[in-house]
């Protein structure tokens, strides 16, 4: 099977400054990596381009056997993407949110429950605005609604911050099962301990390029 | 993978749901509009002369009302990242733009008939029989036509820098066609300044020409548009 | 030091003398052969730039369009279509811009009034903040292709207003002249004149727009150079 | 703790700076602004009106522009809650009212002047010499009295859900002396309909009073109202 | 010396719903406090209300010998709060942030320079716009801003979210030289072992009320 995703020698730029400089890596299905690196290192715009976002500017990147340099926007029903915002709607509540995400890739009503379930939203807070939210709970909200759009590849920017120790473990349970159920998963964290023991394989972001690590 | 409509039902249905949720058009957009059309009063103070320039200050006041809904429907999507999310999601950029301008079609359609309404009690205006549905032709297609140019511009400038201020400069001159347009047409629907009816038809087709030019491009063109 | 070379080939040398030598040759005709009007006397003359300028920003703006079309047309795509796209409008601002203040100039002496909400007048005016706003959009910054795209999808929608501008005097509050020229309005030495002015214009606009052409294409490579240096100093950042 | 005076300084000297690096008040409000008048002219459709109007239009396209200026400014201050941490930095309110309010001001100032010099090309109207010195005085408290209001109720609108709609409901009516202050001042200036030099001195004096009174209420309120 | 906090049974709430509910708390000058807790239990909140920026609805509270019921505003030159928002402008440089900052408490140029080195923001990154920022890049100019208005008590809420491994390593270096400076320390985190060993005494929040842990 081709891999997940097959990065060589990619170049993109923001502005007039290339973000990744050169970044080759290839992923298998269902791995779980992590990226870490020093700040600005540029592993959201990695997650960004994976995600079909960011354009590709030289070199070739495939990701589930899409070719991004042709046609970015192919991939996007089938990955997830965390990123640093939560992509909520602050007016509605956490239920609507979860089911308006769920819906934009067909989720049915049980699976968007469950996914809230997961998280642990399904009682109490399923009828609060978001904008009510504390910053731990809209976080769970935007994973809930992330769980919802069952992707084949899950990109997650920092996961873990915010989330309580409760939260965490529930996160790692999930994307370990996702995993294990076919999903391929890329996180990046600067929570080391944590992203480490759940990853199956450790890549060092630096400079726009990538250094494999471990 | 969802049909272009299916998306276009669901984005307007959550716009909509938005709405009803903050009321934020409700409250403070229809008070801001009637607001405009006492102050457009005041500016001009002299009875005759806003008697005929009533069916012009209409259409101002939905066009600058318009601006400030454009405004709130993007700001929602931005302010925490939803619009990269739908991208991500693979919501095509034409189930988007369908979607926000029907639900953007819907508020002001509310908005323009609150305006006609105070237009023709506050000016001490007529309708005439015959207008009637020369007036209903207006509405229908100006409407469509706002909205459509109004999503289209409110998408390009959202991402941008200073995007409270690129919007008006972008979407103003295009929109006054519409402006005049519509205008004309409620002229000879009114029958104000001696114009009648038959002069208001060719109006409308202007109209509808534009509403369709502008859904038209605006569906295929959205997610160009959005796009980084 | 000059990687990039002139911007100027010996085409576009030729062709800036024969614009020079036809605005020259613009200037005599219009200010000492053509006769002054029955009307308007000597103040006619304005019409050798102000209806010229006035076409060729038409022009300017319909190629505009068409390049921008040719843009966004996947079998032709290249991102040359782009920067005509680019010169052409800035090149129609300008002669825009020109009609625009020449015509206020020529109302001053004949209509009394600088501006006047005819519908000509107006639409004018709104076809030139359009292209403003194009050329806002353009330099919102992003990717080369991300400008291209956004601005052509622009440009399409735009040039939909010329016509708009073109067939305005006859739809409501004409006062600006209405169809002169096509309807043979002019005769003799002032119609000859007349075309003088049009071929000086015309080569001015090409030759405008192949250097600003090729200046933005330099830009774009200064750009792309600027990115080898970014990358190897991006690259040499190093892990703490 | 640093006085008021070098709070405001502070302020000031922030928003003209974040205004000089992006650019967004000249490269976008004023050509809103320009295409304001122009579609004000359009929708009036009659020169003879239009003559008589454009004072009234120049101050009520400035309010506009006034609007937008507002919220961009405090657009700036919200999206990443320097709001919030200027409060806790225990900058008081006086300080930041008098800061963006002299910023305000001063980009209105700008925008005004273009606008009149626009108005008096566009709409035909003429400067009449003793009117200058008027002019010149309306011009100054009613760029002061807009930027005041502007500032208190964008300050009061800041935190608040639909900021965007909220604004321009609780501004206009209040700005509405000054609109007609200005404008009958401005009429009298350049001598519209009729109007002498003399009619146009009381109208500086409400438009001064306005001013004074929104300053000094401001300066005083504007810690309370931007505190939850 | 009096407590730098001395919390008594303080109600506090938004709109309707009481997001402390009865905390009683008291830190001592020159201490590090962690504050952990689920999500959604309080602890923004009760870090806003220390910072003078949520009124006290029942109990009283007193910081820095300051009566919280009477006067919020007195407390805040003397605070510096790090929220979930980093209180940026994105359309200013790194520097001309830091600088105003610093400014608004009568920072000289060589403490907001100080301040900036210290986060590794002097160099390249002074004369970047924060709108160009990475997320982590953004955190570490909010917390060189922090240092520059060298407060008495410091108030951070989840300060190491975003921050990569160097970045963290200086914060805690940070906070722990101003705690020996006689600053107070309170940190709100879901990282319980990097917090857990900086602080000088964890409580526990939950439910908006607070419990002494360890
Ligand atoms: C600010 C004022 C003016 C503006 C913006 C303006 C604009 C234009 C434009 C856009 C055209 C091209 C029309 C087309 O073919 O579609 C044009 C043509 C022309 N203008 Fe003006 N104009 C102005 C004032 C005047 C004045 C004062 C006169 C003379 C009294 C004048 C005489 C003409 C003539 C004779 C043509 C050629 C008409 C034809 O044969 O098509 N214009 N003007
Ligand atoms: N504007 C609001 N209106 C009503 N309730 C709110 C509002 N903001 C927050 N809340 C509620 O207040 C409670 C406490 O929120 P707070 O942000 O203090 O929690 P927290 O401990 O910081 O959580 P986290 O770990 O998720 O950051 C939450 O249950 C939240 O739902
Ligand atoms: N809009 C932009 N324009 C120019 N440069 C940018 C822009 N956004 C980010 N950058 C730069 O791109 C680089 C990579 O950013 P990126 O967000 O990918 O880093 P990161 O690895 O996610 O960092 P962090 O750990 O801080 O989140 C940074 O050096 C940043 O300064
Ligand atoms: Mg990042
Ligand atoms: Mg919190």
């Amino acid at each position: 099977m081709e891999p997940a995703v097959e990065l060589v020698d990619v170049v993109a730029v923001l502005g007039a400054f290339p973000v990744l400089a050169g970044a080759t890596l290839r992923v298998e299905r269902s791995e779980i990596v992590l990226l870490r690196g020093p700040n600005g290192a540029g592993k959201t715009s990695l997650l960004r381009l994976c995600a079909g976002l960011l354009p590709v500017e030289r070199g070739t990147a495939t990701v589930l056997g899409v070719d991004l340099v042709h046609d970015r926007t192919a991939v996007r029903t089938r990955v997830g993407l965390l990123g640093h915002a939560n992509g909520l709607y602050a007016d509605l509540t956490v239920a609507d949110n979860v089911r308006f995400w769920g819906a934009t890739v067909g989720a049915s009503a049980e699976e968007v429950n469950a996914a809230m379930e997961r998280m642990g939203l399904a009682d109490r807070l399923a009828d609060v605005s978001v904008g009510r939210l504390s910053a731990g709970q809209r976080r769970r909200t935007a994973l809930a609604c992330l769980i919802a759009r069952r992707a084949e590849l899950w990109l997650l920017d920092e996961p873990h911050a915010g989330l309580d120790a409760a939260g965490r473990d529930e996160l790692d349970a999930t994307l370990r099962s996702a995993a294990v159920a076919g999903a391929t998963v890329i996180v990046a964290s600067h929570e080391l301990e944590r992203a480490g023991s759940l990853a199956t394989r450790v890549v060092q972001v630096v400079g726009g390029c990538i250094r494999e690590a471990r | 993978m969802l049909s272009v409509w299916a998306i276009s039902r669901l984005v307007a249905g959550k716009d909509l749901r938005v709405e009803w949720r903050s009321r934020v058009v409700s409250n403070q957009v229809v008070p801001f509009a009637a607001l405009m059309m006492v102050m457009f009063a005041f500016a001009l103070d002299s009875d005759s002369v806003l008697k005929r320039v009533a069916p012009g200050l209409v259409w101002l006041a939905a066009m600058f009302s318009l601006l400030v809904i454009v405004q709130r429907a993007f700001a929602v999507e931005t302010a925490d990242g939803a619009l990269d999310a739908l991208r991500v999601a693979g919501v095509r950029g034409a189930g988007i733009f369908v979607g926000k301008a029907l639900a953007l079609a819907a508020q002001l359609a509310v908005l323009e008939l609150i305006l006609l309404g105070a237009a023709i009690v506050l000016y001490d205006t007529h309708l005439v029989g015959s207008g009637i549905a020369l007036l209903a032709c207006t509405y229908l297609t100006a409407t469509l036509g706002l909205s459509f140019v109004g999503t289209l511009y409110g998408g390009l400038a959202a991402g941008a820098k200073g995007r409270e201020t690129l919007l008006p400069l972008l979407m103003l001159p295009v929109a006054a066609p519409v402006l005049i347009g519509a205008t004309r047409a409620t002229e000879a629907a009114l029958g104000t300044a001696g114009a009648t009816t038959s002069d208001g038809w060719p109006w409308i087709g202007l109209l509808a020409l534009f509403a369709v030019a502008f859904g038209i491009g605006g569906t295929l063109a959205f997610g160009s548009l959005i796009d980084e | 030091m000059n990687h990039f070379g002139p911007t100027s080939t010996r085409f576009t040398r030729a062709l800036g003398v024969a614009t020079i030598l036809g605005l020259g040759w613009l200037a005599v005709f219009g200010l000492l052969l053509s006769p002054d009007d029955v009307v308007q006397g000597s103040y006619a003359r304005l019409l050798y730039i102000h209806v010229p300028s006035a076409w060729l920003a038409y022009l300017a703006f319909g190629v505009t369009g068409l390049a921008s079309g040719a843009y966004l047309w996947p079998r032709t795509r290249s991102m040359q279509w782009d920067r005509i796209a680019g010169a052409s409008a800035e090149v129609g601002v300008l002669f825009m811009a020109l009609a625009l203040v020449t015509g206020s100039l020529w109302g001053k002496v004949t209509w009394g009034t600088y501006w006047t909400w005819d519908s000509r007048l107006t639409t004018t005016a709104f076809l030139f903040v359009t292209y403003i706003g194009y050329l806002a959009v353009r330099d919102l910054g992003g990717s080369h292709e991300q400008r291209a795209r956004r601005s052509a999808v622009l440009a399409l929608l735009a040039v939909l207003e010329v016509p708009l501008v073109h067939f305005s005097v006859s739809w409501w509050r004409p006062l600006h002249q209405a169809e002169t020229i096509e309807r043979g309005g002019l005769k003799g030495l002032m119609l000859f004149s007349f075309f003088v002015g049009m071929i000086a214009f015309t080569l001015l606009y090409v030759w405008l727009v192949m250097h600003r052409q090729r200046l933005m294409m330099l830009n774009d490579m200064i750009d792309d150079s600027g990115l080898d240096r970014a990358l190897a100093e991006r690259r040499n950042e190093v892990a703490p």
